[in-house]
């Protein structure tokens, strides 16, 4: 069993920030190659800040606890500040990871990396 | 472990729990009756005397002779040795190998190993219930095929394969060797070597409520078969290592009680099965069997639960009492998902949805209706988390 | 079994009695936690904890780290792993592989298996003592060496050999790999595999008052090995099988108690071993030790009781309540005197004579006495029934 | 263990018949390649008929019985019948040998054999 930390435990029982935002100023969806998980982050951007960030998984426990992760320390952060949100940040934060599961935790980042990239590109159409 | 209002193990093709009238016949032996069986004194007679009566029982399950039965450590030792020990015996005859694609890893992996070796191996494929076809065993057949193998039941579809069928087939158009993998079956549903028509068939006494440590590989007389593990003369100089006394003790005594109680305990499991079968593909949308429709054992559901992740589902289950597995990619060590499922041909994502109930001796109704009121709302749950039933929701509007 | 005055076990070297803390300890493994390692729910965790406590026991027994043991199901397998898995991991570098003499078979037959395969085979003799020269073993090292195996003791004859000696000479000399086999030693006398300076190193449980079916592989970090069970992930991927927990359990705690106990036991076994040893030869005319007179293992004392042979010796011993073995030719199933002995330049006719008493932890000094008033009588009375007895006695006079 | 039956153990714990005739008639010995067991026949001859048998025997368990049952076996026969004795009817005599100690009963006969050979090569010089 991939003795999972209490952390990604309460996480993966009690996730945050489940859903989807319908109106989202930028979608990231990511899909892990290796082992078929899929995640998409939502968010709503004010202020140049992550005023909003939901998500959407379809994955292991550790998948499903990443992104609550994710989702939680990116809230409220700029987007600077959450594009330097990095795999590692989310596993050290959820007390560590089991060693097969480390390609989960990339997945997290980047998802949130490609909503807040989505939304840039967006912006820059718009302007 | 959190508390729940039921624990429900449903795992039993992991393992089985210990009867505890095996522990009480192995007492003895984790106590005084401790000699080594190679030993010449009372000591050993003793140990002896004992690996020899449960040579007896264990013979008797699958109806082979005593002395047909070489005792190993693990399922998984008994098909490395047979599909290591039996090729390496031919291989003058020839060096071609056949297998199905739902063997399990240890036959699998040892015909691979064998193929690094210079051996030629083919894979059988299956349907899509899991099925090998005997005519397209017959088409895989070669002049230099010296042994087939396949299993006789797949333990995560539960599948049970046309062995009788398989091995006239080998015996008529070949001369190779046919050893079937029987870990999933012996003790389980009726096994006969005879009537099988095999010639060497492995077995493990953890999947009929014995021991851990005690398999077994029954070679049948006068076939030639290179040893497996090398040194001392134990098992007629054909396995090595001295023997696990109270193990071997406790697989004799749970083979006689499984021999005696198999009709009983099949009886009770196929009702309790088709509960939970028709129960999950009602309450569940998008549920799909996998693994053949009637003819499986007797304890195994097993499911694609589409649109949602095996693991997550497993340890939402476990966080209600309920233990079962997964063939999903993120439940094995691997990181891949079941090559059963895939050789099947079901698609990786729905094969990350696999979910396998396999029910034993101690589960009851109420159990099932456990695990029928428990699943649906942490499908809900989790499919109200994924991205593909969203999309799925979206499309079908 | 025939009533005796005493009944002394003296063949612990064949295996021991398994103490009551162990089988205590095991007991919830044979009951109700009966998971299988490899399962994710909580039923798997509990097995899985428990094995890897196990883990942390027995690399601490031998100065390693948990993550460096492999779980086995005997010596036996413990040194096939070994030495074919070593040996196919560096048959790129090269294919030449060095033993001792007095391996035993699981290493020799072994070597011997690989040496059918293409690898070159050198085994080097030892002393009158059974002794193995580490100056004899640089002599057979080669550019293309990649393993080494030398026993860490041999418990037939008792003798410990120069292992951390043999490693400065294998590693300064050489690229190979060096195993040394401690099935006889490890929880018997310090074993510390840093100190000892080799790359991999097997022990059993059974040896040390464990349970049969648990042994292990303790493989240095770093040190490639072929998996030799294929199958599964478990164990890191490098021993297929589903784990014994039990057995494993067992031998954590057996580990444990052997670290704790391990001073006292030898300050127990060796003036014992002395009074055995001195009594046999005070008392027996032309009996020789056999083995190192002083470095070997605390209860060892082996013999040759010249001109009568070990089986009958053995077996009158037995029928005075006394278990013992002997390396005769007529005790072996393969009916070859002992390689052993052999190997040391003992005669085969006085081979013939061998017997060994292996003394364990519940043998006591009213024991000893109690075998030094039994065998005279039995030597006497063998030897009036030998005819070389007789010539010896006629050409004497 | 090789399990010896009742007949076998109790010649082995027993043994008939063990000693040498110092004025033997006829004297046999054989050693056996394979484990090294010798045996050493002594008989008296007298009208034809092994009036005494003794033997001494270095070997396993299985040996001295064989020993023992050979000589129980011959005395009183006539040297034809001594002569007659197989290996077969020693192991069965015993109640059966294990199996890897059938070479043992094969020495038995052999060595009865041989001594009386001897007995009558010795009568042919006398004669
Ligand atoms: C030195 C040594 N190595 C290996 C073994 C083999 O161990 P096992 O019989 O548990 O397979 C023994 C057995 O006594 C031994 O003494
Ligand atoms: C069909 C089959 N073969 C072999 C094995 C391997 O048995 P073990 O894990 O005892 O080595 C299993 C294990 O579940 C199995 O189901």
């Amino acid at each position: 069993m991939p003795i999972y930390s209490e952390k990604v435990m309460e996480h993966f029982m009690n996730p945050r920030n489940v859903g989807e935002i319908p109106d989202a100023d930028g979608v990231g969806e990511v899909g892990n190659p290796i082992c078929g998980d899929m995640m998409t982050f939502y968010i709503k951007v004010k202020d140049n800040r992550l005023e909003d960030v939901k998500f959407k998984t379809f994955g292991c426990g550790a998948a499903i606890a990443v992104s609550s992760m994710v989702s939680e320390m990116a809230k409220g952060k700029t987007l600077d500040e959450g594009m330097m949100i990095s795999n590692r940040d989310v596993a050290d934060e959820l007390g560590g990871l089991p060693k097969n599961k480390w390609h989960c935790s990339n997945l997290g980042a980047e998802a949130l990396h490609k909503a807040i990239e989505d939304y840039r590109s967006k912006q820059a159409r718009e302007a | 472990m959190a508390e729940t209002a039921r624990r429900v193990y449903a795992d039993s093709a992991a393992t089985t729990r210990l009867l505890p009238e095996v522990l009480e016949a192995m007492l003895p032996y984790l106590k005084d009756v401790f000699g080594n069986p190679s030993s010449l004194h009372d000591w050993g007679a003793q140990a002896q005397e004992a690996v020899e009566q449960a040579r007896g029982q264990v013979a008797a399950l699958i109806g082979g002779r005593p002395e047909e039965i070489l005792f190993t450590s693990c399922g998984t030792e008994s098909n490395n040795f047979a599909i290591k020990g039996l090729a390496r015996a031919g291989q003058e005859r020839g060096k071609h190998i056949v297998i199905s694609a739902v063997e399990h890893f240890s036959v699998l992996h040892s015909a691979r190993a064998l193929e690094k070796m210079g051996f030629e191996l083919s894979v059988v494929p299956v349907d899509r219930h899991g099925w090998v076809d005997p005519d397209s065993v017959a088409r895989h057949l070669r002049e230099d095929t010296i042994l087939v193998s396949v299993m006789h039941a797949n333990g995560e579809v539960g599948t049970i394969e046309p062995i009788k069928e398989i091995a006239q087939v080998v015996k008529g158009k070949s001369k190779a060797v046919f050893h079937t993998d029987a870990v999933a079956t012996a003790g389980t549903i009726p096994v006969d070597v005879a009537e099988l028509g095999v010639d060497a068939l492995s077995l493990a006494a953890n999947q009929f409520y014995g021991p851990k440590g005690a398999a077994a590989l029954w070679l049948k007389r006068g076939v030639r078969i290179i040893p497996y593990l090398d040194g001392g003369v134990q098992e007629g100089g054909r396995r090595a290592g001295t023997e696990n006394v109270p193990a071997i003790v406790g697989m004799g005594v749970a083979a006689e009680i499984a021999r005696r109680e198999l009709a009983t305990r099949m009886k009770k499991l196929t009702p309790l099965r088709r509960r939970l079968i028709d129960g999950v593909l009602s309450r569940v949308e998008h549920s799909i069997l996998t693994g053949h429709p009637e003819n499986r054992l007797p304890g195994n559901a097993s499911f694609c639960i589409k649109f949602i992740e095996g693991e997550s589902m497993l340890m939402l289950l476990n966080s209600r009492g309920v233990a079962v597995s997964s063939g999903s990619a993120c439940t094995s060590r691997a990181l891949k998902a079941s090559h059963v499922l895939s050789a099947m041909g079901i698609p990786a994502e729905v094969a990350q949805s696999s979910l396998l109930f396999s029910l034993g001796i101690d589960n009851t109704e109420a159990d099932i209706d456990y695990i029928l009121g428990v699943l649906p709302p942490i499908v809900d749950r989790l499919r109200q988390m994924s991205p593909l039933w969203a999309k799925f929701v979206k499309e079908r509007r």
